[in-house]
Protein backbone atom coordinates (compact mmCIF):
# COMPACT_ATOMS: atom_id res chain seq x y z
CA UNK A 1 0.00 0.00 0.00
CA UNK A 2 0.91 3.47 -0.53
CA UNK A 3 2.12 5.82 2.35
CA UNK A 4 0.08 8.63 0.78
CA UNK A 5 -2.71 6.46 1.30
CA UNK A 6 -2.78 6.04 5.43
CA UNK A 7 -3.48 9.34 6.33
CA UNK A 8 -6.51 10.59 4.30
CA UNK A 9 -9.53 13.11 4.87
CA UNK A 10 -12.12 12.23 2.56
CA UNK A 11 -15.56 12.42 1.78
CA UNK A 12 -15.91 8.74 0.78
CA UNK A 13 -17.76 5.87 3.29
CA UNK A 14 -14.90 5.24 6.18
CA UNK A 15 -13.87 1.38 6.18
CA UNK A 16 -12.74 -0.37 9.38
CA UNK A 17 -10.99 -3.58 7.07
CA UNK A 18 -9.60 -0.86 4.68
CA UNK A 19 -7.52 0.51 7.75
CA UNK A 20 -6.42 -2.92 8.79
CA UNK A 21 -5.30 -3.35 5.62
CA UNK A 22 -3.41 -0.40 5.17
CA UNK A 23 -1.23 -0.97 8.33
CA UNK A 24 -0.75 -4.58 8.35
CA UNK A 25 2.38 -6.51 8.35
CA UNK A 26 3.67 -10.12 8.92
CA UNK A 27 5.44 -8.23 11.92
CA UNK A 28 2.14 -7.65 13.10
CA UNK A 29 0.60 -9.71 16.22
CA UNK A 30 -2.18 -6.78 16.97
CA UNK A 31 -3.95 -3.90 15.88
CA UNK A 32 -6.16 -1.33 17.27
CA UNK A 33 -8.75 0.48 15.65
CA UNK A 34 -10.81 3.35 17.28
CA UNK A 35 -13.85 4.19 14.84
CA UNK A 36 -15.80 7.59 16.35
CA UNK A 37 -19.48 8.01 15.11
CA UNK A 38 -22.11 9.93 14.40
CA UNK A 39 -23.84 9.74 17.99
CA UNK A 40 -27.61 10.54 18.54
CA UNK A 41 -28.35 11.49 21.59
CA UNK A 42 -26.23 13.77 23.60
CA UNK A 43 -26.95 15.15 26.82
CA UNK A 44 -30.27 14.74 26.28
CA UNK A 45 -29.98 16.45 23.27
CA UNK A 46 -30.63 14.89 19.63
CA UNK A 47 -28.80 15.24 17.04
CA UNK A 48 -29.98 14.67 13.46
CA UNK A 49 -26.76 14.68 11.34
CA UNK A 50 -23.24 16.57 11.37
CA UNK A 51 -21.74 18.10 8.44
CA UNK A 52 -17.44 17.67 8.69
CA UNK A 53 -15.38 20.40 6.97
CA UNK A 54 -11.54 20.33 6.75
CA UNK A 55 -8.74 22.50 5.95
CA UNK A 56 -7.68 19.28 3.96
CA UNK A 57 -4.16 19.55 2.77
CA UNK A 58 -3.33 20.54 6.22
CA UNK A 59 -5.06 18.11 7.79
CA UNK A 60 -3.35 14.79 6.21
CA UNK A 61 -0.19 16.65 6.89
CA UNK A 62 -1.10 16.52 10.74
CA UNK A 63 -2.54 13.28 10.76
CA UNK A 64 1.05 12.18 9.04
CA UNK A 65 3.12 14.38 11.80
CA UNK A 66 0.96 11.65 14.22
CA UNK A 67 1.64 8.62 12.42
CA UNK A 68 5.10 9.84 12.91
CA UNK A 69 5.40 10.82 16.28
CA UNK A 70 3.63 7.35 17.32
CA UNK A 71 5.86 5.18 15.16
CA UNK A 72 8.84 7.16 17.37
CA UNK A 73 7.41 6.76 20.85
CA UNK A 74 6.72 3.20 19.86
CA UNK A 75 9.13 1.93 17.73
CA UNK A 76 7.64 -0.42 15.14
CA UNK A 77 4.23 0.40 15.14
CA UNK A 78 2.49 1.66 11.79
CA UNK A 79 -0.37 4.16 11.65
CA UNK A 80 -3.29 4.69 9.45
CA UNK A 81 -5.99 7.53 10.06
CA UNK A 82 -8.93 8.48 7.95
CA UNK A 83 -11.31 11.32 8.48
CA UNK A 84 -14.24 11.97 6.66
CA UNK A 85 -15.81 15.08 5.80
CA UNK A 86 -19.22 16.82 4.32
CA UNK A 87 -22.14 15.67 5.60
CA UNK A 88 -22.67 12.51 7.78
CA UNK A 89 -25.80 10.12 9.08
CA UNK A 90 -26.27 8.74 12.71
CA UNK A 91 -24.05 5.97 13.08
CA UNK A 92 -21.89 6.58 10.29
CA UNK A 93 -17.87 6.33 10.91
CA UNK A 94 -16.21 10.15 10.99
CA UNK A 95 -12.72 8.74 12.04
CA UNK A 96 -11.11 5.58 12.19
CA UNK A 97 -7.65 5.34 13.52
CA UNK A 98 -5.50 1.72 12.86
CA UNK A 99 -2.42 1.34 14.48
CA UNK A 100 -0.39 -2.46 14.23
CA UNK A 101 2.12 -3.44 16.23
CA UNK A 102 4.01 -6.80 17.31
CA UNK A 103 2.23 -6.16 20.93
CA UNK A 104 -1.14 -5.42 22.14
CA UNK A 105 0.15 -2.42 24.55
CA UNK A 106 1.56 -0.29 21.90
CA UNK A 107 -1.32 -0.55 19.39
CA UNK A 108 -3.75 0.41 22.20
CA UNK A 109 -1.84 3.03 23.66
CA UNK A 110 -1.40 4.63 20.39
CA UNK A 111 -4.78 4.80 19.28
CA UNK A 112 -5.08 6.50 22.13
CA UNK A 113 -1.96 8.82 21.64
CA UNK A 114 -3.90 9.29 18.16
CA UNK A 115 -7.45 10.38 19.41
CA UNK A 116 -5.99 13.46 21.49
CA UNK A 117 -3.17 14.64 18.97
CA UNK A 118 -6.08 14.91 16.49
CA UNK A 119 -8.09 17.06 18.82
CA UNK A 120 -4.96 18.82 19.66
CA UNK A 121 -3.24 19.73 15.81
CA UNK A 122 -5.45 18.28 13.30
CA UNK A 123 -7.99 21.01 11.34
CA UNK A 124 -11.23 19.64 11.11
CA UNK A 125 -14.62 21.19 12.38
CA UNK A 126 -17.74 19.85 13.30
CA UNK A 127 -21.16 21.57 12.57
CA UNK A 128 -23.98 19.40 14.56
CA UNK A 129 -27.38 19.84 13.71
CA UNK A 130 -30.02 19.35 16.25
CA UNK A 131 -33.53 18.61 16.21
CA UNK A 132 -33.40 22.74 17.31
CA UNK A 133 -30.57 24.59 15.21
CA UNK A 134 -26.77 23.80 15.08
CA UNK A 135 -23.46 25.15 15.34
CA UNK A 136 -19.81 24.18 14.79
CA UNK A 137 -18.39 22.43 17.99
CA UNK A 138 -15.42 20.35 18.94
CA UNK A 139 -15.19 17.13 16.55
CA UNK A 140 -16.06 13.36 16.75
CA UNK A 141 -14.01 12.81 19.44
CA UNK A 142 -15.47 14.80 21.96
CA UNK A 143 -13.48 17.61 23.87
CA UNK A 144 -13.07 21.14 22.59
CA UNK A 145 -10.25 21.53 20.43
CA UNK A 146 -7.81 24.67 20.32
CA UNK A 147 -9.75 25.32 23.31
CA UNK A 148 -7.45 26.80 25.97
CA UNK A 149 -4.74 28.78 23.86
CA UNK A 150 -4.47 26.44 20.96
CA UNK A 151 -1.94 24.10 20.05
CA UNK A 152 1.34 23.97 20.77
CA UNK A 153 3.09 25.61 17.46
CA UNK A 154 5.65 23.36 15.89
CA UNK B 1 -1.30 40.19 -2.89
CA UNK B 2 -1.75 37.81 0.42
CA UNK B 3 -4.85 35.02 -0.29
CA UNK B 4 -6.19 33.81 3.26
CA UNK B 5 -8.37 31.17 3.70
CA UNK B 6 -11.39 31.06 6.60
CA UNK B 7 -12.90 27.61 7.50
CA UNK B 8 -15.97 26.93 9.46
CA UNK B 9 -17.88 29.09 11.98
CA UNK B 10 -15.37 32.00 10.96
CA UNK B 11 -16.34 31.16 7.16
CA UNK B 12 -19.84 32.02 7.84
CA UNK B 13 -19.34 34.58 10.23
CA UNK B 14 -17.13 36.39 7.54
CA UNK B 15 -19.58 35.53 4.48
CA UNK B 16 -16.43 33.77 2.37
CA UNK B 17 -13.29 31.21 2.27
CA UNK B 18 -11.25 33.34 0.80
CA UNK B 19 -9.62 37.07 1.61
CA UNK B 20 -7.30 39.06 0.05
CA UNK B 21 -5.20 41.68 1.45
CA UNK B 22 -3.05 44.07 -1.06
CA UNK B 23 0.54 43.81 0.65
CA UNK B 24 3.54 41.50 0.08
CA UNK B 25 4.45 40.75 3.90
CA UNK B 26 2.94 41.31 6.49
CA UNK B 27 3.62 39.91 10.15
CA UNK B 28 0.36 37.72 11.72
CA UNK B 29 -0.14 39.93 14.12
CA UNK B 30 -0.94 42.82 11.53
CA UNK B 31 -2.70 40.52 9.33
CA UNK B 32 -5.14 39.61 12.24
CA UNK B 33 -5.98 43.21 13.16
CA UNK B 34 -6.67 43.85 9.41
CA UNK B 35 -8.90 40.51 9.16
CA UNK B 36 -10.62 41.99 12.20
CA UNK B 37 -11.09 45.50 10.84
CA UNK B 38 -12.47 44.21 7.32
CA UNK B 39 -14.75 41.58 9.01
CA UNK B 40 -16.29 43.24 12.17
CA UNK B 41 -18.89 40.92 12.72
CA UNK B 42 -16.30 38.09 12.47
CA UNK B 43 -13.37 40.06 14.98
CA UNK B 44 -14.26 38.27 18.01
CA UNK B 45 -13.58 34.29 16.57
CA UNK B 46 -10.43 35.73 14.42
CA UNK B 47 -9.07 36.86 17.65
CA UNK B 48 -9.31 33.36 19.08
CA UNK B 49 -8.51 31.66 16.13
CA UNK B 50 -4.88 29.86 15.31
CA UNK B 51 -2.96 31.03 12.40
CA UNK B 52 -1.85 28.39 10.11
CA UNK B 53 0.93 29.33 7.20
CA UNK B 54 2.06 26.99 4.37
CA UNK B 55 -0.14 24.02 6.83
CA UNK B 56 1.51 24.72 9.70
CA UNK B 57 0.74 26.81 12.86
CA UNK B 58 2.29 29.97 13.05
CA UNK B 59 2.76 32.61 15.42
CA UNK B 60 1.64 36.03 15.74
CA UNK B 61 5.30 37.44 15.36
CA UNK B 62 5.88 35.54 12.34
CA UNK B 63 5.86 36.93 8.78
CA UNK B 64 3.12 36.25 5.47
CA UNK B 65 4.22 36.51 1.84
CA UNK B 66 2.05 36.49 -1.13
CA UNK B 67 4.31 33.08 -1.69
CA UNK B 68 2.60 31.74 1.28
CA UNK B 69 -0.60 29.46 1.92
CA UNK B 70 -1.93 31.24 4.99
CA UNK B 71 -5.57 30.36 6.66
CA UNK B 72 -7.26 31.18 10.20
CA UNK B 73 -8.35 28.27 12.20
CA UNK B 74 -11.52 29.20 14.00
CA UNK B 75 -11.96 27.77 17.64
CA UNK B 76 -14.52 24.93 18.75
CA UNK B 77 -16.68 25.44 21.08
CA UNK B 78 -16.55 21.93 22.77
CA UNK B 79 -18.89 18.97 21.92
CA UNK C 1 -28.78 -8.86 14.40
CA UNK C 2 -29.10 -11.59 16.89
CA UNK C 3 -27.45 -11.75 19.68
CA UNK C 4 -26.15 -15.12 19.03
CA UNK C 5 -24.53 -13.37 16.38
CA UNK C 6 -22.24 -11.59 18.68
CA UNK C 7 -19.82 -14.38 20.53
CA UNK C 8 -18.93 -16.69 17.78
CA UNK C 9 -15.91 -19.35 17.41
CA UNK C 10 -15.94 -20.53 13.18
CA UNK C 11 -13.82 -21.21 10.78
CA UNK C 12 -14.40 -18.61 8.35
CA UNK C 13 -12.23 -15.51 7.69
CA UNK C 14 -13.09 -12.68 10.37
CA UNK C 15 -14.38 -9.00 9.11
CA UNK C 16 -13.80 -5.70 11.50
CA UNK C 17 -16.82 -4.05 9.46
CA UNK C 18 -18.84 -7.26 10.69
CA UNK C 19 -17.86 -6.48 14.24
CA UNK C 20 -18.12 -3.14 13.87
CA UNK C 21 -21.63 -3.40 12.19
CA UNK C 22 -22.62 -5.91 15.04
CA UNK C 23 -21.95 -3.77 18.02
CA UNK C 24 -23.41 -0.23 15.94
CA UNK C 25 -26.10 1.60 17.87
CA UNK C 26 -27.57 5.04 17.75
CA UNK C 27 -26.48 5.55 21.21
CA UNK C 28 -22.61 5.16 20.16
CA UNK C 29 -20.09 7.70 19.61
CA UNK C 30 -17.34 5.26 19.81
CA UNK C 31 -16.22 2.08 18.92
CA UNK C 32 -12.94 0.12 19.54
CA UNK C 33 -12.12 -2.96 18.12
CA UNK C 34 -8.72 -4.99 18.67
CA UNK C 35 -7.69 -7.32 16.26
CA UNK C 36 -5.48 -9.92 17.33
CA UNK C 37 -3.31 -11.15 13.80
CA UNK C 38 -1.08 -14.14 13.27
CA UNK C 39 2.89 -12.78 13.55
CA UNK C 40 5.63 -13.65 11.33
CA UNK C 41 8.22 -13.67 14.17
CA UNK C 42 8.19 -14.38 17.73
CA UNK C 43 11.87 -13.57 19.42
CA UNK C 44 13.72 -14.25 16.58
CA UNK C 45 11.45 -17.84 15.97
CA UNK C 46 9.73 -17.97 12.96
CA UNK C 47 6.03 -18.72 12.79
CA UNK C 48 4.81 -20.69 9.32
CA UNK C 49 1.13 -21.07 10.44
CA UNK C 50 -1.16 -21.66 13.43
CA UNK C 51 -3.86 -23.86 13.95
CA UNK C 52 -6.73 -22.87 16.35
CA UNK C 53 -8.71 -25.84 18.08
CA UNK C 54 -11.60 -24.71 20.58
CA UNK C 55 -14.30 -26.04 22.86
CA UNK C 56 -16.82 -24.42 20.55
CA UNK C 57 -19.64 -24.46 22.74
CA UNK C 58 -18.04 -23.52 25.86
CA UNK C 59 -15.94 -20.83 24.34
CA UNK C 60 -19.01 -19.28 23.14
CA UNK C 61 -20.34 -19.06 25.87
CA UNK C 62 -17.75 -17.36 27.96
CA UNK C 63 -17.38 -15.38 25.03
CA UNK C 64 -20.86 -13.98 25.98
CA UNK C 65 -20.53 -13.81 29.47
CA UNK C 66 -17.66 -11.77 28.82
CA UNK C 67 -19.79 -9.31 27.07
CA UNK C 68 -22.04 -9.30 30.14
CA UNK C 69 -19.43 -8.65 32.45
CA UNK C 70 -18.49 -5.99 30.52
CA UNK C 71 -21.64 -4.08 30.07
CA UNK C 72 -21.91 -4.45 33.77
CA UNK C 73 -18.80 -2.39 34.61
CA UNK C 74 -19.06 -0.10 31.68
CA UNK C 75 -23.00 0.31 31.48
CA UNK C 76 -24.35 1.31 28.02
CA UNK C 77 -21.39 -1.24 26.45
CA UNK C 78 -22.15 -3.48 23.38
CA UNK C 79 -19.39 -6.41 22.86
CA UNK C 80 -19.31 -8.59 20.24
CA UNK C 81 -16.19 -10.93 20.10
CA UNK C 82 -15.34 -13.38 17.16
CA UNK C 83 -12.63 -15.87 17.45
CA UNK C 84 -11.59 -18.10 14.59
CA UNK C 85 -10.38 -21.54 14.47
CA UNK C 86 -8.60 -24.11 12.17
CA UNK C 87 -5.25 -23.20 9.98
CA UNK C 88 -4.62 -19.49 10.09
CA UNK C 89 -1.84 -17.98 7.81
CA UNK C 90 0.51 -14.99 8.51
CA UNK C 91 -1.12 -11.76 9.00
CA UNK C 92 -4.59 -13.33 8.89
CA UNK C 93 -6.89 -12.28 12.22
CA UNK C 94 -7.94 -14.82 15.36
CA UNK C 95 -9.70 -13.15 16.92
CA UNK C 96 -11.29 -9.18 16.96
CA UNK C 97 -12.89 -8.08 19.74
CA UNK C 98 -15.61 -4.70 19.46
CA UNK C 99 -16.99 -2.77 21.96
CA UNK C 100 -19.33 0.16 21.30
CA UNK C 101 -20.25 3.05 23.82
CA UNK C 102 -21.11 6.66 24.13
CA UNK C 103 -17.71 7.60 24.78
CA UNK C 104 -14.85 6.08 23.79
CA UNK C 105 -13.07 5.47 27.39
CA UNK C 106 -15.27 2.71 27.92
CA UNK C 107 -14.94 1.32 24.51
CA UNK C 108 -11.21 1.13 24.73
CA UNK C 109 -11.34 0.29 28.31
CA UNK C 110 -13.65 -2.60 27.79
CA UNK C 111 -11.61 -4.15 24.80
CA UNK C 112 -8.53 -4.40 27.06
CA UNK C 113 -11.03 -6.14 29.87
CA UNK C 114 -12.05 -8.34 27.12
CA UNK C 115 -8.51 -9.53 26.04
CA UNK C 116 -7.47 -10.38 29.53
CA UNK C 117 -10.44 -12.41 30.41
CA UNK C 118 -10.71 -14.18 26.91
CA UNK C 119 -6.89 -15.61 28.25
CA UNK C 120 -8.29 -16.59 31.35
CA UNK C 121 -11.94 -18.61 30.66
CA UNK C 122 -12.39 -19.07 27.31
CA UNK C 123 -11.08 -22.74 26.07
CA UNK C 124 -9.39 -22.05 22.78
CA UNK C 125 -5.74 -23.43 22.04
CA UNK C 126 -3.34 -22.43 19.50
CA UNK C 127 -0.60 -25.00 17.98
CA UNK C 128 2.06 -22.84 16.63
CA UNK C 129 4.01 -24.15 13.01
CA UNK C 130 7.61 -23.26 13.45
CA UNK C 131 10.34 -23.49 11.03
CA UNK C 132 11.95 -26.27 13.39
CA UNK C 133 8.33 -28.04 15.03
CA UNK C 134 5.21 -27.11 16.10
CA UNK C 135 3.81 -26.80 19.67
CA UNK C 136 0.35 -26.04 21.74
CA UNK C 137 1.33 -23.06 23.19
CA UNK C 138 -0.53 -19.89 24.43
CA UNK C 139 -3.47 -18.15 22.04
CA UNK C 140 -2.86 -14.86 20.10
CA UNK C 141 -3.23 -12.71 22.82
CA UNK C 142 0.30 -13.43 23.81
CA UNK C 143 0.58 -14.52 27.27
CA UNK C 144 0.00 -18.29 28.74
CA UNK C 145 -3.58 -19.69 29.91
CA UNK C 146 -4.47 -21.64 33.10
CA UNK C 147 -0.98 -20.98 33.81
CA UNK C 148 -0.48 -20.36 37.52
CA UNK C 149 -3.46 -22.59 39.28
CA UNK C 150 -5.99 -22.25 36.33
CA UNK C 151 -8.54 -19.88 35.56
CA UNK C 152 -11.23 -18.82 38.71
CA UNK C 153 -14.02 -21.57 39.12
CA UNK C 154 -17.16 -19.13 38.87
CA UNK D 1 -21.39 -44.56 31.14
CA UNK D 2 -19.61 -41.00 31.31
CA UNK D 3 -18.13 -39.29 28.20
CA UNK D 4 -14.69 -37.34 28.72
CA UNK D 5 -13.67 -34.91 25.81
CA UNK D 6 -10.01 -33.97 25.34
CA UNK D 7 -8.66 -31.12 23.66
CA UNK D 8 -5.60 -29.81 22.02
CA UNK D 9 -2.42 -31.29 23.28
CA UNK D 10 -3.87 -33.58 25.37
CA UNK D 11 -6.15 -34.98 22.48
CA UNK D 12 -2.63 -35.55 21.30
CA UNK D 13 -0.77 -37.03 23.93
CA UNK D 14 -3.88 -39.56 24.68
CA UNK D 15 -4.44 -40.17 20.99
CA UNK D 16 -8.45 -39.68 20.74
CA UNK D 17 -10.70 -37.04 21.89
CA UNK D 18 -13.74 -38.95 23.61
CA UNK D 19 -13.12 -40.59 25.91
CA UNK D 20 -15.89 -42.99 27.74
CA UNK D 21 -15.66 -44.22 31.42
CA UNK D 22 -18.56 -46.86 32.96
CA UNK D 23 -19.64 -45.21 35.74
CA UNK D 24 -23.37 -43.69 36.41
CA UNK D 25 -21.56 -41.18 38.76
CA UNK D 26 -17.85 -40.12 39.74
CA UNK D 27 -16.27 -37.04 41.52
CA UNK D 28 -14.21 -34.69 39.18
CA UNK D 29 -11.12 -36.18 41.49
CA UNK D 30 -11.67 -39.44 40.96
CA UNK D 31 -12.42 -38.85 37.16
CA UNK D 32 -8.92 -37.28 36.96
CA UNK D 33 -7.36 -40.30 39.15
CA UNK D 34 -9.14 -42.67 36.63
CA UNK D 35 -7.95 -40.67 33.39
CA UNK D 36 -4.69 -40.98 34.46
CA UNK D 37 -4.14 -44.44 35.09
CA UNK D 38 -6.07 -45.06 31.58
CA UNK D 39 -3.66 -42.80 29.78
CA UNK D 40 -0.26 -43.06 31.45
CA UNK D 41 1.67 -41.09 28.72
CA UNK D 42 -0.81 -38.24 29.16
CA UNK D 43 -1.13 -38.01 32.85
CA UNK D 44 1.14 -34.86 33.31
CA UNK D 45 -0.99 -32.74 31.77
CA UNK D 46 -4.41 -34.25 33.14
CA UNK D 47 -2.98 -33.44 36.60
CA UNK D 48 -2.17 -29.79 35.02
CA UNK D 49 -5.92 -29.68 33.24
CA UNK D 50 -9.03 -27.92 34.46
CA UNK D 51 -11.93 -29.27 34.32
CA UNK D 52 -15.70 -28.30 32.30
CA UNK D 53 -18.50 -29.85 33.62
CA UNK D 54 -21.84 -28.80 31.25
CA UNK D 55 -19.20 -26.22 29.74
CA UNK D 56 -18.47 -24.89 33.10
CA UNK D 57 -15.51 -24.60 34.81
CA UNK D 58 -16.01 -27.04 37.66
CA UNK D 59 -13.65 -28.52 40.94
CA UNK D 60 -12.52 -31.31 42.05
CA UNK D 61 -14.75 -32.39 44.90
CA UNK D 62 -18.43 -31.94 42.21
CA UNK D 63 -19.57 -34.55 40.96
CA UNK D 64 -20.05 -35.86 37.28
CA UNK D 65 -22.76 -38.17 36.18
CA UNK D 66 -23.89 -39.78 32.76
CA UNK D 67 -26.20 -37.24 31.41
CA UNK D 68 -23.11 -34.21 31.77
CA UNK D 69 -20.36 -33.05 29.18
CA UNK D 70 -17.45 -33.22 30.76
CA UNK D 71 -14.15 -32.12 29.31
CA UNK D 72 -10.34 -31.28 30.43
CA UNK D 73 -8.91 -28.62 29.54
CA UNK D 74 -4.99 -28.71 29.02
CA UNK D 75 -3.23 -25.29 29.72
CA UNK D 76 -1.01 -23.81 27.57
CA UNK D 77 2.49 -23.40 28.05
CA UNK D 78 3.10 -19.24 27.36
CA UNK D 79 3.06 -17.66 23.69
Amino acid sequence: MEEKHLFRVMEEPLSADRIQSLVASPDAGAVNLFIGTVREWTKGKRTLSLTYEAYVPMAEKKLAQIGMEIAEKWPGTKTAVHHRTGPLEIGEAAVIIGVASAHREAAIQGSSYAIERIKEIVPIWKKEHWEDGSSWIGDQLETSRYDEGGPDID
Amino acid sequence: MISVYFFAGLKEAAGQEKWEIDREEISIGELRREAAAAFPEAAEVIGRSMMAVNEEFASDSELVTSSDNAAFLPPVSGG
